[in-house]
């Protein structure tokens, strides 16, 4: 196509201007990448630290009062449950269970209170997926060797083992190998507890895993003298965990007509429920409660609203000194190539031509620059990401959900900012362009008076 | 040279008309500059004054000094830790109080502590119990007619929930509850409340009061401190209802906050929320989170029916009937429930029904103004101390009074935290060490237990002589207890109030911009005193840190939007250039040193910087005041501890427009750097070429 | 409650729960019986025998009228400074009440504890309230609880079996293992009891259902007293020694002294009693 | 043989600030096809202004021109410029290349904006055309590469390749040494002479107007003489316009 090679070839011969807008349009869109990328980390964080430490994408949890100010987290039948949950959800991909236990573990040099989760190794490929080793100076005071890692995830196969999080390995001053003891009670109040051996600490995940702590499931049992078929919650996840809370009502329903009882729907992680809601409740028995993942982390999903109005804010700032660059820019090259433009209506081309010739030049260099931009900011996440940098500043943890930053590029988040910009800058490029369109061919003779 | 100057001045202001679209681009970029550069500043500013405001004039200060030794960082509304922070002590407040007071700049000094206690509300049933038997002790016989009745109704409330739940399991524990449930329930059981009240009372308390709900413990962030002096200090805080604890006297202000959103009957809670939430714009039939909490205030609505005394029983329900446009007999408790069936059509109205007529009749606070609270809490001792302390009032921190986190706080007589936290006294460690000693028992070390006390010659059994005859539990080996006095009534010499511990101290300034100065010379004095000073932000943990982060952010991104701004005017500015250059080579061609060419462009550039900037200003300063007079509403609570009030009213200040000012100049000379050296490599002889 | 929980919120919620768990109860308190001590000789005892061990341990301590004694409470842990109390104890079992005054030191005294039946009133006459409490109240915010108070009922709680003769110092002591009985509620599933001749308790240890030892309990001194209402000896433990052993450095101390079986007042175990203690 | 062009009392005014002037004041002119005609007349004179009428580049503000049987003023911007498109070639006296493109790209411009001839068929023809100007072996130049004459042999070849019924020429060797003037000069009689297309320029070259089959000479916005008397050169005198025969 002819007017897209003037388009390019015009880019092309005024280099300076090309790249100084370029050079803007690049930083631009690179930022927005950043930020995008930031934004589905913290979502990412948020939705793996959900999903894969303290919930499914859809859970069955389930509540057991043997008195009126009892509160235990627990669902009998599990296996039953499990049927029923793949029966109403066909599009459910892994559907496994938990065990719930919250207790103390005590170590030689401390003490935490913490959530104990029993889970089947096998079934927990996800969990593991996100969880990375701690190197020694997260949990430790002047390693020696402050970057090393020891433990493995996979002893946890192994009975009597525990997963830590870096926090509690610090509150406790425990290490990999060390044997730590888990005080619980059992339904009845008599006092249990667990010899068990730390095979790995795991970095921490922001707030979320500070209440965690994993296990083997017998171990729950043991603790909690559990009989077959008892577990804590049903954790299912599905193809896609956009249907979550269509799944939820979906399951909701299904267990509805099943005749189970259920609490009614609780924005609310399972934790509160557990220790605020349920024991204030008057009554007795079990109750399954479905939730999602968004209620158990529901009290994080503001942290990334912010987020986005904040990038979408500057973004839009940003954008609009670009239109005003390229449109400042466009006009000029109008001016300069009027005759030009003249010229090209006097030999026939028409005036949308003319139009489009201007805004092809924006849009090609709008591609190019946020292109390499958005490429550049992808790859440049991706190096953030891969090293890992730690944050310090509590009140940022909290905000990225983690205490590293994770940048998590992402190819739609690329197209959608090159496209934004792309489109900024041809639109930026639409007034003068108009102008041009305007231009009469009378223009081509005039140089002759 | 003054003569050039004027040419300066006269060719660039001549230009900047000539080349008017260069001009309006330039100048707009550079407006838009300053504008932003004030009106985020005026923002920024304004947030931190908030943020200052609604913590350093409500509570913490402008700088706080505790132990240097203290294991926690100070985070005055509570920190990442469970429990309650380890934050040393200072011993005696007077001792120290003289050193700081004599920094320069210090307005005031007012000491404190922390400590965190439950408060616990009775539940129901126990309630009514209670008063059930403070009515027995003084034999007011129609208050025990109404109050059998209300303990009756609990009752048979919890009956209907025991059918509910044996329609999903039955346990032997429920089966028996029922049996008792339903004995309560019996005409005997109120006839023998009439013959034998004590009696039937004891058999009340212990049978029936544990099958009852079991009361809230809310816990309760204390703030202990020299109430006078606080109240005069901080003078973002307002008693809203009662009075300020008089100096000497125990008694604690609560957060108006607390009381609504932590402790007020549930049904009221829920309600309120849902209007909250209404009148900023949600409603019931699309917000799925509204309905559920409807749904909530609808399960708990049970309790109304036996909280209302029986006599006010049938005025509630002839206005429920009303309102439902049902026959006036039906039941109390069905009623209730399809009252709470709310929609966005009945919803204002049902409210103000349920404050007209229900709030009135039943008490919806745990407690209120001129009652006496029980505080529990562990004490640093080691034992479990409850103290009844007088509620003098109820606070709010001005502008703050929907914020539960500026609420939080409760404040309490420095003598009343002190026993709250249990200060390990002279007096105590020496009654313990008397004990002790009284007791003759030798120190054992777990390690040589065994050996210890099973290695000597001793038999295991010693022979007591055995005390014949009938004892009486009231005989004269009976300990003797001295009289209790109970804390309430307790009062204090107000001037003792400095001569004990406190954990922190308030420091006040008088010019809090020179905190910075004032936090190093405060350091300087607290460190020969084993103390450490810091800033208000780093006092008050997260909300501290949320401002730092905000004003990082917004620099991070004022910063990145200059850059770029930088980079669009100089392109803008290079393009300008290149169509002047046969006016450079003119004036180069005529004598002018390329000094004067760049001094020129550049000069350009710093009147329309200096023009846009001033303008870019009046508009940030216009947009600011109109800002300021509608006001930024706070989204989240958070932050409207941020913002220091619900909404924020940002206001501008001389020095933001100063640096939008200087901004703009930097960023527009930054930017005709480049295109000036173009325009000075301006060849003469281009002059002569024409154009192109 | 809130419709935007905040993290704050979501953090005072869980510092609200995160008081320490109840660490269980300890030893029972034995009683006197005449009944010879344990096959000595290197026999090995039976099952039965070792039953009738246990009941003799328990008859001893049993005691059918009323009770009261002074005891001392002495509670060491890691970190913090020591504790103690003096209270004053006073038991009828006939009827299954309970109550613990507390005397010393003055901060705490006149506060008390009444059991009746399954409730546990906690009275503070500094705020002069009752409070409703579980049965696993600590004692004064220290790691006894009320079974530390009650009867001895091992014989009907547990199954034992021999382990060993062996020594505790100077003493001869039969070794047996206990465990608990199908559907019975106790707050340790095994114990290890070292029994001397006399059928005195001189150590017990108490575990977890997992095997692990939670802690250790020593009673050097046992003190005997005739009690007129059961016409017998009756064994109460003259100090107990409480040692932590999953939180090493934790240790309880009580000792009793001044006890008296004589009959107490009829209308001692009743709140009004209490209350005028201290008014 | 009919006319090509047929101007009829055109009056052009333009404005000028406030003002209105008159560049045009009622020109009668007929251009039959297949001539080789010259405007004449000194800078200002008009001639550039009734070029551009007879371009379909502007419309007269009074009076009518029709092109080939249309009447341009009736013709919106979308017709004129397919009129533009298919029946003119337009050589300027700065050759107005597009700077931007090729040799080949600038003379193929016209097609591509035409549409519907196959790439083999366009390709040719621009081969061709370039061959016949004498620049074909400057194909892949950028015009800034060229010499005037040069350019001016491309703004013809432009012209020339969409086979129009009329090439009209504003100055077209104003910016060329008299050398290279005559020579594109000849080049357009002998494109003329060999294809038939009709040829219209203005000039105030003397040798330029020697070539010309025609010279209407322009003064004052008024056509003097529209050359029809006499098909050799004459010089520019006096004579009042006369109406444009049917």
């Amino acid at each position: 196509m002819i007017i897209f090679e003037i388009a390019r070839n015009n880019l092309l011969a005024s280099r300076r201007r090309t790249l100084f807008l370029g050079t803007a349009l690049f930083g631009v869109t690179l930022l927005f990448v950043l930020l995008l990328s930031l934004t589905a980390g913290v979502t990412d964080n948020l939705i793996r630290g959900a999903t894969a430490v303290s919930s499914g994408h859809v859970n069955i949890a389930g509540y057991y009062k043997s008195s009126p100010t009892d509160s235990q987290a627990l669902v009998t039948n599990v296996d039953t449950l499990k049927a029923e949950a793949r029966q109403a959800l066909p599009d459910a991909v892994v559907v496994i269970d938990r065990l719930r236990g919250w207790g103390k573990i005590i170590a030689d040099r401390g003490s935490v209170q913490t959530g104990i989760n029993g889970i089947a190794f096998d079934d927990e490929a996800d969990l593991f997926s996100m969880l990375t080793l701690a190197p020694a100076k997260d949990y430790r005071e002047n390693p020696a060797n402050p970057e090393e890692t020891r433990g493995n995830f996979a002893d946890l196969q192994k009975p009597n083992t525990i997963l830590l999080f870096a926090g509690q390995a610090k509150l406790l001053k425990a290490e990999v190998g060390d044997s730590v003891t888990l005080r619980t009670e059992t339904l009845k109040g008599a006092t249990n507890t667990a010899d068990v051996t730390v095979v790995a600490i795991a970095r921490d995940l922001g707030l979320l895993s500070g209440f965690a702590s994993f296990v083997p499931k017998q171990a729950v049992i043991d603790l909690y003298q559990f009989k077959p078929g008892v577990s804590g919650v049903v954790q299912i996840y599905l193809k896609d965990i956009k249907r979550s809370t269509a799944a939820m009502n979906e399951l909701r329903a299904h267990l509805a007509k099943k005749g189970y009882a259920q609490l009614e729907h609780d924005a609310q992680p399972f934790f509160i429920k557990l220790l605020q809601t349920v024991p204030g409740e008057d009554w007795t028995g079990a109750k399954l409660d479905v939730t999602t993942w968004e209620d158990e982390g529901a009290f994080l999903v503001q942290i990334i609203n912010g987020l986005k109005a904040v990038s979408l804010a500057l973004v839009m700032l940003l954008a609009f000194v670009i239109v005003v660059g390229i449109s400042n820019t466009m006009t000029i090259a109008v001016r300069e190539r009027t005759r030009e433009i003249g010229t090209l209506r006097a030999i026939g081309m028409n005036r949308s031509s003319i139009l489009m010739l201007f805004l092809l030049e924006a849009a090609i260099l709008g591609i190019v620059a946020s292109g390499a931009g958005g490429l550049a900011g992808a790859g440049i996440a991706a190096a953030i990401n891969a090293a890992a940098i730690r944050v310090d500043v509590d009140a940022m943890r909290i905000v990225l959900l983690s205490d590293t930053l994770h940048l998590v590029p992402r190819v739609v988040d690329v197209v959608i900012a090159v496209a934004v910009l792309t489109f900024v800058s041809a639109a930026a490029a639409f007034f003068p362009a108009l102008r041009a369109a305007r231009i009469t061919p009378v223009t081509a003779m005039q140089s002759a008076e | 040279m003054f003569a050039l100057v004027r040419l300066l001045v006269h060719l660039g202001l001549q230009s900047l008309k000539a080349h008017r679209s260069k001009t309006l681009i330039v100048g707009g970029l550079m407006t838009f500059g300053a504008f932003l550069v004030v009106v985020s500043l005026a923002l920024l500013e304004s947030v931190e004054r908030g943020t200052r405001q609604s913590v350093v004039e409500s509570i913490s200060g402008d700088i706080q000094i505790y132990d240097k030794l203290a294991k926690d960082k100070l985070s005055l509304f509570g920190g990442f830790t469970f429990g309650t922070e380890e934050l040393g002590n200072i011993p005696s407040f007077n001792k120290v109080k003289d050193a700081i007071a004599a920094v320069d700049n210090v307005r005031a000094v007012v000491p404190m502590g922390i400590a965190t206690a439950g408060v616990k509300s009775p539940g129901d049933l126990d309630h009514a119990l209670d008063d059930l038997r403070k009515a027995v002790d003084v034999g007011d016989r129609s208050q025990i007619h109404d109050l059998s009745a209300r303990v009756k109704s609990i009752a048979r409330v919890l009956l209907e929930q025991q059918a509910k739940q044996a329609a999903i399991t039955e346990t032997a524990a429920s089966s028996e509850s029922k049996v008792l449930l339903e004995r309560a329930l019996s005409d005997e059981l109120w006839a023998d409340m009439d013959r034998d009240p004590g009696g039937t009372l004891d058999w009340l308390e212990s049978k029936l009061g544990p099958l009852g709900e079991q009361g809230n413990q809310a816990f309760m962030r204390l703030v202990g401190t020299d109430m006078p002096t606080f109240e005069k200090v901080f003078n973002r805080v307002r008693i809203v209802e009662g009075t300020a604890v008089p100096p000497g006297a125990r008694g604690v202000l609560v957060g108006k906050s607390l009381l609504d959103k932590r402790l007020k009957f549930s049904v009221a809670m829920f309600l309120d929320l849902v209007h909250n939430e209404r009148t900023k714009g949600e409603t019931i039939a699309t917000s799925t989170v509204l309905k559920e909490t409807l749904q909530k205030a609808q399960r708990a609505s049970p309790r109304i029916a036996y909280l209302l005394p029986p006599r006010e029983v049938p005025a509630v329900k002839d206005a429920l009937a009303k309102e439902l446009a049902q026959p006036p007999s039906t039941e109390l408790v069905p009623l209730l429930s399809s009252f709470f069936q709310m929609d966005d059509a009945n919803f204002e109205r049902r409210l103000k029904l349920f404050y007209d007529v229900i709030g009135p009749r039943i008490q919806l606070y745990p407690f209120k103004v001129g009652d006496t609270i029980t505080l529990s809490s562990f004490t640093k001792s080691g034992y479990l101390k409850s103290m009844n302390v007088k509620v003098y009032g109820v606070y709010t921190v001005q502008g703050l009074d929907e914020s539960i986190i500026a609420g939080a706080l409760s404040l309490v007589d420095l003598v009343t935290f002190r026993e709250l936290y249990g200060q390990r006294t002279a007096v105590l460690d020496d009654e313990l060490a008397a004990m002790k000693k009284s007791a003759g028992i030798k120190e054992v070390d777990r390690g040589t237990a065994e050996a210890d006390l099973f290695g000597g010659d001793d038999d295991i059994a010693v022979t007591v002589k055995t005390v014949e005859g009938s004892g009486v539990g009231t005989g004269s080996s009976d300990p003797v207890i001295e009289k209790v006095v109970r804390d309430e009534q307790m009062t204090f010499d107000q001037n003792t109030v400095g001569d004990g511990l406190v954990l922190s101290i308030a420091v006040m300034l008088k010019d809090p911009s020179k905190l910075r100065a004032t936090l190093a010379a405060l350091s300087k004095v607290c460190e020969p005193l084993g103390l450490q000073a810091v800033d208000w932000q780093q006092a008050t943990g997260f909300i501290g840190q949320i401002t730092l982060v905000v004003r990082a952010v917004l620099m991070t991104a004022i910063f990145i939007l200059f850059l770029v701004t930088i980079v669009i005017l100089n392109n803008s500015m290079v393009m300008a250039t290149l169509e002047r250059v046969s006016e450079f080579g003119t004036l180069r061609a005529i004598g002018a040193q390329r000094g004067f060419v760049n001094a020129m462009v550049v000069f350009e550039t710093a009147v329309l910087g200096f023009l846009s900037g001033l303008f870019g200003a009046g508009l940030g300063v216009a947009f600011v005041t109109w800002l300021h007079g509608v006001g930024i509403p706070a989204p989240a609570d958070l932050l409207q501890v941020v913002f220091g009030g619900p909404r924020l009213y940002p206001t501008v200040e001389a020095s933001n427009v100063v640096a939008g000012l200087v901004a703009t100049l930097i960023v527009g000379i930054l930017a005709t750097l480049y295109p000036a050296r173009l325009a000075t490599r301006v060849q003469p002889v281009v002059a002569m070429q024409g154009k192109d | 409650m809130s419709l935007s929980p905040n993290i704050l919120g979501a953090l005072c919620a869980l510092v609200a729960v995160a008081s320490p768990l109840a660490v269980a109860a300890p030893t029972d308190v034995p009683q006197p019986g005449v009944l010879g001590g344990p096959p000595g000789g290197g026999a090995v005892p039976g099952e039965a025998d070792l039953v009738q061990m246990l009941k003799v341990v328990d008859d001893r301590q049993a005691n059918t009228g009323d009770y009261r004694s002074i005891a001392y409470l002495e509670q060491k842990e890691k970190g913090k400074a020591d504790t103690a109390f003096e209270v004053v104890f006073y038991r009828r079992d006939a009827d299954d009440k309970l109550m613990i005054l507390f005397t010393k030191p003055k901060t705490e005294a006149g506060k008390g504890y009444l059991r009746v039946d399954k409730n546990l009133f906690l009275y503070d006459p500094t705020v002069g309230k009752w409070e409703r409490r579980t049965e696993r109240e600590r004692i004064g915010g220290t790691n006894s609880n009320r079974q530390d108070f009650d009867e001895s009922r091992l014989a009907v709680e547990y199954t034992p079996k021999f382990v060993a003769m062996e020594k505790l110092g100077k003493h001869d002591v039969t070794h047996m293992t206990l465990s608990m009985k199908e559907g019975v509620d106790v707050a340790f599933p095994t114990v290890e009891l070292y029994i001397d001749k006399d059928g005195n308790i001189l150590k017990r240890e108490d575990k977890a259902l997992s095997g692990k030892l939670l802690r250790t309990t020593y009673y050097p001194k046992w003190n005997r007293i005739y009690s007129e209402s059961k016409k017998g000896d009756v064994y109460i433990p003259g100090e107990i020694r409480i040692f932590d052993e999953v939180e090493k450095g934790n240790s309880t101390l009580i000792q009793i002294r001044e006890t008296d079986l004589r009959p107490l007042d009829a209308n001692l175990f009743t709140k009004a009693w209490l209350e005028s203690k201290s008014r | 043989m009919s006319a090509i062009i047929e101007v009829q009392g055109v009056i052009k005014d333009y404005p000028l600030g406030k003002l209105s002037v008159r560049a045009l004041h009622g020109v009668d002119l007929t251009i039959a096809r297949g001539e080789f005609t010259a405007i004449a007349g000194p800078s200002g004179s008009g001639k550039t202004t009734l070029l551009n009428l007879i371009g379909c580049v502007d419309v007269p503000t009074e009076g009518t021109v029709v092109f080939d049987g249309a009447v341009t003023s009736k013709l919106s911007d979308r017709e004129l410029t397919r009129l533009r498109l298919e029946k003119l070639g337009f050589i300027f006296q700065s050759f107005n290349l597009v700077a931007v493109l090729s040799v080949f790209q600038n003379v193929e411009l016209p097609l591509l904006l035409q549409g519907g001839i196959g790439n083999d068929e366009r390709k040719k023809r621009v081969v061709d055309i370039l061959d016949r100007v004498g620049i074909g072996k400057y194909i892949g130049h950028r015009p800034n590469e060229l010499s005037g004459g040069q350019r001016q042999r491309v703004a013809i070849a432009r012209a020339l390749v969409t086979r129009p019924k009329l090439v009209l020429a504003d100055e077209p060797t104003a910016n060329l040494d008299s050398v290279t003037g005559g020579q594109i000069l000849g080049l357009m009689k002998e494109l003329n002479q060999q294809q038939g297309v009709t040829f219209l320029f203005s000039t105030h070259d003397h040798r330029v107007m020697e070539l010309a089959g025609r010279i209407v000479q322009v003064q004052d916005g008024r056509v003097v003489d529209d050359g029809k008397q006499g098909k050799t050169p004459t010089s520019a005198s006096a004579a009042a316009p006369t109406p444009a025969a049917h």
